[in-house]
């Protein structure tokens, strides 16, 4: 299997020392144990926002940290959790006196180590505050599955937390802000064809020539569904309609429409999904104000997409349009 | 024969070793009805966990016989801290449970089920997790099941990690109809059945080596023992 | 062949389509005949900068469009230069009185058809000036070939030509900035896969599981050679060190050091790649000033890199430092 | 028999359906050495040619007789602006010195000459190519080499084209071995030897359709004749 990588096993590190090296400006990197950090360290006064997740996903989430964003983020091995010590003092990097916030997307090994995490930070003295991002309509939240999954929509929970924080915003202002975006966010995903995972050295899974999986994760789980390949219009509906169907969007409310790339699928045809699901929108009466087409949060080279809606209102509105200055993200 | 820190150094030892055989089997289970990566976390946790053990072994003996616990903390602190996922956490908890009830040089058959018992605990209160959801949890229930009734029998340490380990594994394979709904296989929905879950796996094939650890002596291949 | 497209026939139009929705505070898009200009139009004595090129390079032109960077943009069909009919309109609406600057990558289709839209611009009494990106060292600038090919220092052109623009520069300066720039750029590039023509159905070249294609261009021709597979430093190596070589750099001197993905691998990746090329350029004396790494000039989803290296100074620095708003480069 | 304009058209009309029919070939020779469009951007031209010609069709006659130059430069405008890529500019320019040599009703053998070699010098100038660089020139210079020799034994329109077709087919082959030095396979040096230029194979095709057209009287297919 071939990738641009020395030892799997040195792949995030490696990785991490590259990225630190092209931003220096904007991070400096933590080796052992792993986290990121803006380069000035915490700000004081200032909310401290710290998110993390398996690594795989770049830019998620070190590309977020900077001005505007995130303080800290914690990566862990490709599609794993991050441990608790590491998440320990990337919490303390981001404590500018006046807490921090833990953005942790919703699957089991995020949630228990980052509660771990934040029980140490806790008993250390810090605040601490926790959102819980399940943006993903695929996994119906109810008794019989772990809740739904954190997935694209915690781009926008962090750039908007982000910008709550450099308001001047306290802790529990910035978490209140997180939740509402965490509760008018929804995504859902198709794959073409599954990511490869360095050390594993064959696809996540299978997929014939001919079938897309439908309600697909980040970390190479299969999806809902595996369905025939279908052309873009009609893929763009089935990810469309049960996310607005999701939110309940009534006739002249406006949106944040995104479509994410998985990281294998070209930007153009993201535009296609882009054009499809914005007049898909429009048949339902709903204004796109804001719009974001790119590979933000990704599952390697994953080749596919999803479609996130975030239901915007001034607020929330002013806050994604807020100055940002992340490696990834700038305006 | 009651069960000492070296037998428990002996257990996570193999443990290690078996997981190490197992890696791409479990990596495989995984990939199937989740992200393809449990073999490869455990197995960086248990070479960690080992190369601890060898720079304990390297190291003066501390003064106070070493307890079984303090070896199962040793290994709860070093899987918390390298394994990541779910099964860090939650195997990390088993340990660190089952390690507070087994603060002694030697544990004799009913120690040996408390020790199942805090960890199935550890696990279950941990992920939130009964039995019959489709994960490790199914392994552990029926290993502390059958470890109760052949210590009631009044069986010996090894008795009794033999009737766990056998019921581990015979519950990780029972877990292949269930549908799951908890932890990533749960995403999946109906199309998680047909497939065994790999955290299930893992917890038999631990419980295997504590039985095979029981059975077995020290061996060359243990520094403690050739020191 | 699973794609997120629908008639590949539609394929650019779609996308383009989305596109322009997407950023419509920046762009507005002709028809047809097809092109890109910022949302504004030409401005008023400024000097007017346009390039084009086959589509399946996304961002790259249409994603450079907006302040501080290009004008318009001319895309062909997937791999196929654009038609003067498409290109003459595009530079009359750039033009806001003070010339145009047409940026050519050199490839023999690209360069016949702005030759012909040039003519018929300069017969409509727009006076306009071009010049030819020709940074790819995988090929010989001899009589054998048809020239080094333009590749992704196209970027780095379009970026401080259109801040000299910006500054005020005529076109002569203009013109002269743009030719430094590409007196000092040099690339190339590696291949792990190929790219897949939307309406060819199969990858444009074979690659086993053991090789990779060195010297590539960006429509999915093959390279220069067949090497076994190697791991990121290897690879690296043959990219930075010919780059290096054939600038002649020397010890002390500065550079911009611009990894660029082919669209297919992941971005963490191209940070491993990235790194291993800095510390080449650092073991040489050579410092990097300025970074850049991501997918700006892709060839699809075709997986692999790139290695740009711009020899800096002064102007140039301030000149890539300076404010740029476009979809794909902005800060 | 001389060839007029309804020969010129048929002559494209035939064009368009070899390249249709040809297309996956050409883009294949294409996709070995270049880009693999060669196929599809020729496809895409001629499709566009004959909507426009069926347009005039349908159009009423215009005042004057149609000169076989009014048909190539309806071609050569069309390629130019629905082509691109290398071959775009480059058919463009070879149709548009054809047509300017062609401005009568009817053409002789010597002017079926003359049309040819203002085609391979429109070519060779716009590309800076001459024989043997492994393109389209090396079958339109075999072409018109071929079309002189048979003009000058004086040969009939059809001997003529007949004579250029051919030519045009053994030079397309012959540049298999070739190493290219011009255009997109230049790109690869030696690796270019061993495959057909695309551009030289679609340039026999033209001109097998045009000998082709000389043959056969108006057919059904043609609007014109059915009018
Ligand atoms: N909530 C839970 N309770 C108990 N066990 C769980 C829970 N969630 C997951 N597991 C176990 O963890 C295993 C997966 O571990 P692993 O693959 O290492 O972590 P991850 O799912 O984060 O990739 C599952 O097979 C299952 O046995
Ligand atoms: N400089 C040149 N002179 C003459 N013919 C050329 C030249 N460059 C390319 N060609 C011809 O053009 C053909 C390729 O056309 P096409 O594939 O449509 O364009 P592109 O190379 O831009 O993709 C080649 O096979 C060759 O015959
Ligand atoms: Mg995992
Ligand atoms: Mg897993
Ligand atoms: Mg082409
Ligand atoms: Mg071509």
């Amino acid at each position: 299997m071939k990738k641009l990588l020395n030892d799997p096993a040195d792949a995030v590190a490696d990785s991490l020392a590259g990225f630190a090296l092209a931003h220096a400006d904007l991070v400096r990197l933590s080796p052992a144990p792993v986290f990121v950090v803006r380069a000035g360290g915490a700000v004081t006064g200032k909310v401290g926002l710290v998110s993390g997740g398996g690594s795989g996903h770049e830019p998620l989430h070190a590309g977020f940290v900077g001005d505007g964003m995130l303080d800290a983020a914690v990566p862990g091995a490709v599609f794993t959790s991050p441990t608790p010590d590491q998440i320990l003092p990337a919490v303390q990097a981001a404590d500018g006196g006046a807490g921090v916030l833990t953005i942790v997307k919703n699957y089991t090994g995020d949630v228990l180590n980052f509660e771990s995490a934040v029980e140490l930070a806790v008993e250390e003295g810090i605040e601490v505050a926790s959102v819980l991002v399940n943006d993903d309509v695929a996994v119906e939240d109810s008794l019989y599955t772990a809740g739904r999954r954190g997935v694209a929509g915690t781009v926008a929970v962090e750039k908007i937390a982000g910008a709550a924080a450099d308001r001047g915003a306290d802790l529990a202002g910035v978490t209140a802000v997180a939740e509402r975006v965490i509760a008018n966010v929804r995504s859902m995903g198709v794959a073409l064809a599954a990511p490869r995972v360095p050390h594993v050295g064959r696809p996540s899974f299978d997929l014939a020539d001919d079938e897309i999986e439908v309600g697909i994760g980040i970390h190479g789980e299969p999806g809902r569904r595996r369905v025939p390949a279908a052309d873009a219009d009609a893929v763009t509906e089935m990810l469309l309609t049960p996310v607005a169907d999701d939110l309940a969007l009534a006739r002249g409310e406006r949106v944040l429409l995104f479509v994410n790339g998985m990281g294998g699928t070209p930007l153009s045809e993201l535009y296609v999904v882009y054009g499809r699901a914005r007049r898909l929108l429009e048949e339902r009466g709903v204004t796109v104000s804001r719009s974001l087409v790119g590979n933000y949060v990704t599952s390697l080279e994953m080749q596919g997409a999803s479609v996130t809606v975030l239901r915007l209102d001034d607020e929330l509105e002013a806050l994604w349009d807020a100055p940002v200055n992340t490696a990834a993200l700038r305006w | 024969m009651a069960l000492d820190a070296d037998w428990a150094e002996r257990w996570v030892r193999r443990t290690a070793d078996a997981i190490a055989d197992a890696k791409d089997e479990l990596t495989e289970l995984d990939r199937q009805i989740g992200d393809g990566d449990h073999g490869e976390n455990l197995d960086r946790g248990f070479k960690a966990v080992v190369a601890r053990l060898d720079d304990a072994a390297a190291e003066p003996e501390p003064a106070g016989e070493r307890t079984v616990g303090d070896v199962l903390k040793l290994v709860a602190t070093t899987l918390m801290s390298t394994v990541g996922g779910a099964s860090g956490p939650l195997y990390g908890t088993a340990y660190l449970r089952a390690a507070k009830v087994s603060g002694r040089p030697q544990i004799d058959p009913p120690a040996v089920v408390a020790v199942l018992e805090a960890a199935l605990e550890g696990v279950a209160s941990r992920g939130k997790a009964t039995v019959g959801e489709k994960t490790m949890v199914d392994a552990w229930h029926a290993a502390v099941e059958a470890a109760e009734a052949a210590a009631g029998d009044g069986g010996s340490e090894v008795d009794v990690l033999r009737a766990a380990a056998a019921a581990a594994d015979t519950a990780a394979t029972a877990t292949i109809p269930l549908v799951a709904t908890k932890g990533r296989a749960s995403y999946l929905g109906e199309r998680s059945a047909g497939h065994e879950d790999p955290g299930a796996r893992s917890t038999a094939l631990v419980l295997g080596a504590a039985m095979a650890a029981a059975l077995s002596g020290p061996t060359p291949a243990d520094p403690r023992s050739a020191a």
